[in-house]
């Protein structure tokens, strides 16, 4: 825990007309470590996803990554300073074969690809995420958890500083689970800094070595799993007896 | 003359809402980008000519024959023209592609079938063109009538739309088809009948404009895209936002003629219907779509 | 698979280029026992009413009238006349193509001229190319006089713009030395190319007589509610209103004056006042209202044309264009007999000479020995200046009161 | 053997289009100038249809401002045509274009669907209202005469030319990085913001490039019609003619509007030429029969047909969804 | 009580259905458990009319023959589905949404009675309800879908993956009030990735696989069956 700062927010807001998504948001992403963003429906998580990545511009506060004050900037701009995302709801783009899904991360990064780099680099990328199989096929027709490979292995075509995960998880089986938690587990040995937003608690425990836990657009706890998991507040608003 | 030029814009936007209101039903709850919709309204003011000239019928009785007669051609159309696009579309893209196509094969057959009955001639008729007083300003009683059609047909649909179970479920078909289903709506029965009323709707502006305005088969093209800026202005299948859109381009038609200049009076329409579309792009009385 | 794939659509291509082949060359290579004459006209987009009014209706029945006689007199010969028309849809660019298509596949004889300014002038250069004298019935151009210089075979019947409104002006000029009406006038235009020369030549004409221009505005093409227009100008205090309109706003702008009661000891509008629509339209009250054209319907020529046309086509023919395009047709056919022959410089150099007996009296294409300014008067639009024109009639003044809107 | 079949696939088809190109300059000797003048129909649409569907058809946005592009040409040539030589003309329409692209670009590329149709064709009202009214009152004439000694034959040439130009530029994008974040950007734009794409630079680089295409268009059209009005030069039917013949040819592929220019020409010719009284009605039910039965376009048909599945070559030209399976 | 027999649905080439045949009864909760792609969806819409069946297919609801009945007229049979993604009208305001839920000609006689029962269900959206739908959250979302569904007074409600994005207190809640709509009389198809959970408060599942049903048991049956739990449940889950 003592990794120097890559990304820090701080005093973020965000208001849709008279309803306020993010209240005063404020939490530092180490180098190298996962962070669990958790919290109930409507709590405010993705729209601090969409506040980092540039898709909503904040009314207020501020964003750094390391060292560099990215608030506000446009979403290509803040996704060349070295900062990836995949989608609550996956987007991939469904005409488009799996390589050229992928060329679509490498082609306009800093550094960018073209032509026959970019076809080995993504045919490489795609052995990674286990979709060598697939290079010729339309998104579209991929089942559900290879678009979400995909969705990744895009990107991650990025090279990012930072990715983030928003319920990457989400309505996986378990077994499949199983499979994308090792994936992400795989992304931070290689030193990947990730925020993930998710509700399946096991993946959670598994991966996270931080959790920050929004309600109602404010956090209530940040903490290793462990102790956010059992704090009372958490319990009363997100966990629910069950998971006590 | 600053109520005079009120009360003209007011008369002239009840004609625009008049004719708009059809398409946004068509267009909201229907899906059927509509191109020929100003023939329709055209051959609505030539049925009335007719009626008027041949048989001495006057408009607004006309419309106790035109009203139901529309409603059954449209009603035709959507069954055999329309309803295999609605079937064979994947999506709502689609489906706006093939009938703005469709439609526009649609715009040239109706328009080439008036020629040949009606030649290209300019027609007009007399009709309740005595002046009625208005708060000081003489404004033609067919204009009023019109104007006053634009009202009770705006706010009515307005409240069989918000208040009742047959409108809450057109707008339930307008904002998702898909669902509707789901909820016991029979949505091709719906859409065909939204596009029947639209059509009777287009057949009642007809019939009303044509007693003060010279028309001729190719005015079809003018009264669509009229109609589509007051829709799209007004936010797609909002009734009363037509009703709104169309009296808003009315009254800045004849502020502008009376102080600016009246050679730009068309020019305006087209600015403010921009600038709202710059500003608020789902309309007036539009919500954003995701 | 490629092969195959490009072998089916070369056979579609065949297949197409075959059709069209067979449309594009159905119509040629017949014996010269016809006179064969093309026109290509509006039928549709926004330049069919005009057409329909003042062009369509007089080609038709003139042909119609040439071969119940038997045909063309050549010689002496009978040629019945063989027509090729076309649609241009009111497109220049179609224009252009038809008239291509009438002089190199159905390579007709003559060619009648488009309706409108624009697609008369779109015409000419091929026309004057390939030689073939152009009577451009309904273009109104100050440049006219050029424009005959620049393609020797062309005529421009309607002449200039200037020419109506000087003759206006000159005619209201007489009104007020009478005494009989202020210097105030009110002048609108449509913002087209014709009410836009017409209100530039009003205005400096006017204003050279004196009279101050309290109203000089534009409306654009295709406004037919010009309610607010009407209204301001009613309380200008102008004994004389003038629109440089097209027949919707003509339409549109007598009916605002008659609900407004606005009520001008002359009222001037037009294009469209000389149409028939005007008189079905306002009946009574479109006694007194003034425009361009006129005709002297005493004249037996003209009365006879009238009947004719009424019971060739079901309505009267316009008092301005029709009567003019109508010369233009006789002078054709009489340019045919004189050449003696169907060769077309022969005839274009007939046409050149003029002295054509036609219901306009003697004449020559390009003549403005026509009425500029007529009246309706007891349901007929009548000639009322150039005041020295035979036949002319007193002016009715001032306007009477409108009857239909009290 | 990458790189063999990359400089192969590219210069092939350059090759045989240059040909083709080399041949069809030869047609003012061959035909009357009947046939010329449909030819040049025929180019003139299909440099628009084309440069239409470069813009439209990957993003999807169905833009009906051609003809206001089309017209600023046709302007730009009627007001400096008798001042300046010919081809400075032409340079100065595309850069008329180019502003107007500009600012149109960056004022409503952010509209999206049908508001983006609709405000497109408002655009072309407007700017025919203000050019009327700007000749009205600023210049107090309206209509302007274009006497210049160009041939029919002059204005083909110089439309082959320029769709050549176009043709080899589309063909160009095709394979670039532009090309390619276009068409990410017609499938998911979200997406290609967080790819790194400035799509607000991409989209207005399209549109004013296929704009310029446009206006060039009507400034060599310009001279063939003597005579121009803003109703002349503004004529929506154009828009809306160039949008039928691209979604009829397939906008999705470089030649696909082509193939919706050239039958739909001959066609309007042929039901011009046959049916002067009814050609509206038989024109409108040649369309619906098209619409019924090409839903594809022509394109679609060629592919649906036997058309050859997409080689596995780097960054082929767009193509539409194709199966490999 | 609804029956499902030989039930084929391809798309395209690509079979989603192979035969399918299961049962539900009025007042109880079955259960379908299977990977993505498996052909949950397919069997929950083709049962709903959305998507078209192969001809030896049946679909019956107490002995009314459903198979070749448009959607809108399935609902009016007594079979409602609350689709993945909600499928709510977001424009509308709940009460407008829980209002077009008794479009159904059954269900309108009794509309007041089962809006009152939603209500009691979802206490919470008694507050929300002239609150334009889209602007709730993921969780209030469903309460609206599902309490769509039962104003339709549907004798089976077949629910697609209602969990989904759900917070743990949510699903939770959501299990709850599935049980508390069982014990009315409704019979429940539930088609879940949160195994463990629906299992819990299930009477009886299917197991699909490449649109074929490979096991059905009781719903204790299935918890302790290790390839159940070794597929489903997760290896050594706590």
């Amino acid at each position: 825990m003592s990794a120097e700062i890559l990304l820090s927010v701080s005093g973020l807001h965000k208001a849709f007309g008279g309803l306020i998504a993010v209240n005063q948001m404020q939490f530092d992403v180490h180098k190298g470590e996962i962070l669990g963003l958790l919290g109930p429906n409507g709590s405010g998580k993705t729209t601090v996803m969409n506040l980092i990545s540039g898709a909503l511009p904040p009314n207020e506060g501020k964003v750094v990554l390391a060292g560099r004050d990215i608030t506000s900037l446009p979403a290509h701009t803040i996704s060349h300073a070295g900062i990836a995302r995949t989608f609550q709801l996956v987007r991939i783009l469904p005409d488009l074969d799996c390589i050229e899904n992928i060329e679509a991360g490498l082609a306009f990064r800093p550094g960018p690809l073209w032509g026959d780099a970019a076809k080995l680099a993504a045919r490489a990328l795609l052995d990674r995420i286990g979709l060598a199989d697939h290079a010729h096929t339309p998104a579209g027709d991929l089942t559900y958890i290879d678009q979400k490979r995909l969705e990744l292995g895009r990107a991650l075509a990025l090279q990012p500083k930072l990715l983030l995960l928003d319920e990457w998880l989400a309505g996986l089986n378990p077994s499949e689970l199983q499979e994308g938690i090792a994936l992400v587990r795989k992304l931070k040995s290689e030193g990947l800094t990730i925020i993930m937003v998710e509700h399946v608690m096991d993946a959670i425990r598994s991966l996270c070595d931080r959790c920050v836990v929004m309600n109602t657009g404010t956090k209530i706890a940040d903490g290793t799993p462990e102790t956010v998991l059992a704090d009372p507040e958490v319990i009363r608003a997100y966990l629910g007896d069950a998971h006590a | 003359m600053l109520s005079y030029a009120v009360f003209s814009g007011i008369t002239l936007g009840g004609m625009y809402a008049l004719v708009a209101m059809g398409l946004t039903l068509q267009y909201g709850v229907s899906r059927i980008m509509n191109l020929a919709y100003g023939e329709l309204v055209v051959v609505a003011s030539f049925a009335a000519f007719v009626l008027m000239t041949s048989a001495g019928i006057n408009p607004v009785i006309g419309l106790l024959i035109l009203i139901p007669a529309s409603f059954a051609l449209n009603w035709a159309i959507y069954r055999i023209l329309l309803k295999p696009l609605v079937a064979r579309a994947k999506n709502r893209g689609m489906l706006e592609v093939d009938s703005i196509l469709a439609t526009f094969g649609l715009l040239f057959i109706v328009q080439g079938v008036l020629l040949v009955w009606f030649g290209g001639n300019y027609y007009s008729y007399d009709f309740m063109n005595s002046a009625v007083n208005v708060f000081g300003a003489a404004i033609a009683a067919n204009r009023l009538v019109a104007l006053g059609f634009a009202v009770v047909i705006g706010l009515g649909f307005y409240l069989i739309l918000t208040r009742t179970r047959i409108g809450t479920a057109l707008r339930a078909v307008a904002v998702d088809p898909q669902s509707a289903r789901l909820v016991a709506i029979d949505v091709n029965f719906a859409a065909c009948f939204a596009f029947a009323l639209g059509g009777a709707m287009a057949a009642i502006g007809g019939v009303l404009v044509s007693m003060f305005l010279t028309f001729s088969t190719s005015m079809g093209v003018v009264f669509t895209m009229k109609a589509l800026i007051v829709v799209i202005m007004g936010g797609v299948g909002n009734i009363l936002g037509a009703l709104v859109a169309g009296l808003i381009l009315g009254i800045a038609e004849a502020l502008v003629a009376t102080y600016i200049d009246p050679g730009l009076t068309i020019a305006v329409t087209y600015v403010i219907f921009l600038l709202v579309l710059l500003i608020k792009p789902s309309g007036l009385f539009g919500r954003a779509t995701s | 698979m490629q092969i195959s794939s490009r072998l089916r659509i070369a056979t579609l291509a065949a297949a197409t280029t075959a059709l069209i082949g067979t449309a594009l060359l159905g119509a040629q290579a017949q014996a010269q026992d016809t006179y064969r004459i093309g026109y290509a006209i509006s039928k549709t987009g926004p330049g069919a009413p005009g057409a329909n009014t003042s062009t369509i209706p007089n080609y038709e029945m003139w042909v119609k009238e040439v071969n119940d006689a038997g045909g063309l007199k050549v010689g002496d010969k009978m040629i019945p006349i063989e027509v090729v028309e076309y649609d241009d849809r009111s497109s220049s660019e179609e224009a252009v193509r038809a008239i291509e298509r009438l002089i190199n596949q159905d390579k007709v004889d003559f060619i009648l001229s488009p309706w409108g300014t624009g697609l008369n002038l779109a015409v000419a250069p091929i026309l004057d190319r390939a030689g073939y004298a152009h009577l451009a019935g309904t273009a109104v151009s100050d440049k006219a006089p050029q424009l005959s210089k620049r393609w020797k075979n062309s005529y421009w019947l309607l002449g200039t713009g200037s020419q109506y409104a000087n003759e206006l002006a000159t005619f209201l000029d007489q009104l007020k030395s009478d005494g009989k009406i202020n210097n105030k006038v009110a002048m609108i235009a449509v913002a087209d190319g014709f009410g836009i020369e017409l209100s530039n030549a009003g205005r400096k004409a006017l204003e050279k007589h004196d009279f101050e221009l309290v109203y000089d505005k534009t409306y654009p093409l295709g406004s037919q509610d010009l309610a607010t227009i009407v209204n301001e100008i009613k309380s200008l205090g102008a004994d004389t209103f003038v629109a440089f309109s097209y027949p919707p706003g003509t339409l549109g702008l007598t009916e605002q004056a008659r609900v407004l009661n606005f009520n001008p000891k002359i009222f001037y509008a037009g294009v469209g006042t000389a149409f028939p629509l005007y008189k079905d339209r306002f009946g009574a009250d479109a006694e007194g209202v003034v425009s361009l054209g006129g005709a002297s319907e005493t004249d037996p020529k003209i009365a006879d044309y009238i009947k004719r046309h009424i019971a060739f086509a079901g309505r009267e023919p316009d008092r301005w264009a029709s009567i003019v395009n109508w010369a233009s047709l006789q002078s054709l056919q009489q340019a045919i007999e004189r050449a003696g022959s169907t060769d077309r410089d022969a005839i274009n150099a007939e046409l050149a000479k003029g002295g054509f007996d036609t219901i306009l009296g003697s004449y020559k294409p390009g003549d403005q020995n026509f009425w500029q300014v007529g009246q309706w008067q007891d349901g007929k639009f009548v000639g009322i200046a150039p005041t020295s024109m035979d036949g002319a009639q007193a002016l009715i003044f001032p306007k009477p009161d409108w009857k239909g809107a009290q | 053997m990458n790189i063999v079949t990359f400089k192969s696939d590219f210069i092939k088809p350059v090759i045989l289009g240059a040909i083709i190109f080399a041949a069809l300059a030869f047609l003012p000797s061959l035909v009357d100038s009947y046939y010329m003048s449909l030819a040049i129909s025929i180019t003139s649409f299909a440099i628009l249809a084309t440069a239409w569907a470069m813009f439209s058809g990957p993003t999807r946005y169905i833009s009906l401002a051609t003809v206001v592009f089309f017209g600023i040409g046709a302007y730009t040539v009627a007001v400096l045509g008798e001042i300046l030589p010919f081809p400075v003309v032409l340079i100065c329409a595309a850069l008329a274009g180019t502003v107007l692209a500009l600012l149109v670009g960056f004022s409503t590329l952010r509209l999206a669907g049908v508001y983006f149709v609709i405000f497109t064709f408002g655009l072309t009202e407007l700017v025919r209202q203000v050019v009327s009214w700007y000749e009205v009152n600023v210049t107090r004439e309206l209509g302007r005469y274009i006497f210049l000694d160009i041939t029919q034959d002059d204005i083909y040439w110089q439309l082959l030319t320029l769709l050549a130009v176009l043709l080899l530029t589309g063909f160009i994008l095709g394979r670039s990085r532009l090309g390619f974040a276009l068409r990410i950007i017609g499938e998911d734009e979200t997406v290609a913001k967080h790819c790194g794409i400035n799509v607000t630079r991409v989209k207005v680089a399209l549109f004013v490039l296929s704009a310029v295409f446009m206006t060039l268009t009507g400034a060599i059209m310009a001279p063939r019609w003597t005579y121009i009005d803003p109703v002349i030069a503004f004529n929506p039917m154009l828009s809306f003619q160039v949008v039928i013949m691209a979604l009829l040819g397939g906008p999705r592929r470089l030649l696909g509007p082509i193939l919706g220019v050239i039958p739909l020409t001959l066609l309007f010719e042929v039901l011009t030429a046959n049916f002067p009284n009814h050609f509206s009605i038989m024109l409108g039910v040649t369309f619906m029969v098209i619409v019924y039965l090409l839903p594809g376009g022509v394109i679609g048909l060629y592919e649906k047909y036997g058309g050859p599945n997409k080689p596995s070559h780097p960054n082929g030209p767009p193509t539409t969804k194709e199966k490999t399976a | 009580m609804l029956e499902v027999h030989k039930l084929s649905v391809s798309y395209g080439k690509h079979a989603a259905l192979r035969d399918v045949s299961l049962r539900v009864d009025r007042g109880e909760i079955v259960v379908i458990l299977g990977a993505n792609g498996a052909g949950k969806s397919s069997l929950l819409k083709a049962c709903a009319g959305l998507v078209a069946k192969h001809e030896n297919s049946a679909v019956a609801l107490s002995g009314k023959d459903l198979t070749d009945l448009a959607a809108h007229r399935i609902v009016e049979a007594g079979l409602a589905l609350v689709p993945e993604g909600r499928g709510i009208f977001g424009d509308l305001t709940v009460r407008e949404n829980l209002e077009l839920g008794a479009f159904a000609k059954r269900a309108r006689a009794s509309e007041k009675e089962n809006l009152a029962r939603v209500i009691d269900l979802f206490p919470k959206l008694s507050e929300r309800l002239d609150q334009a739908a889209r602007t709730m959250s993921g969780g209030e979302q469903q309460m609206v879908a599902i309490g769509r569904a039962l104003m339709s007074n549907p004798d089976i409600l077949l629910l697609d993956e209602p969990s989904l994005g759900l917070s743990p207190i949510m699903t939770s809640d959501l299990f709850k009030a599935l049980t508390a709509i069982q014990k009315t009389g409704v019979g429940v198809l539930l088609v879940e990735q949160n195994a463990r959970q629906s299992l819990a408060i299930s009477d009886r599942g299917y197991l699909i696989e490449n649109g074929a049903i490979t096991g059905q048991d009781t719903a204790l049956a299935l918890q302790s069956d290790p390839a159940v739990q070794k597929a489903f449940l997760g290896l050594g889950a706590a």
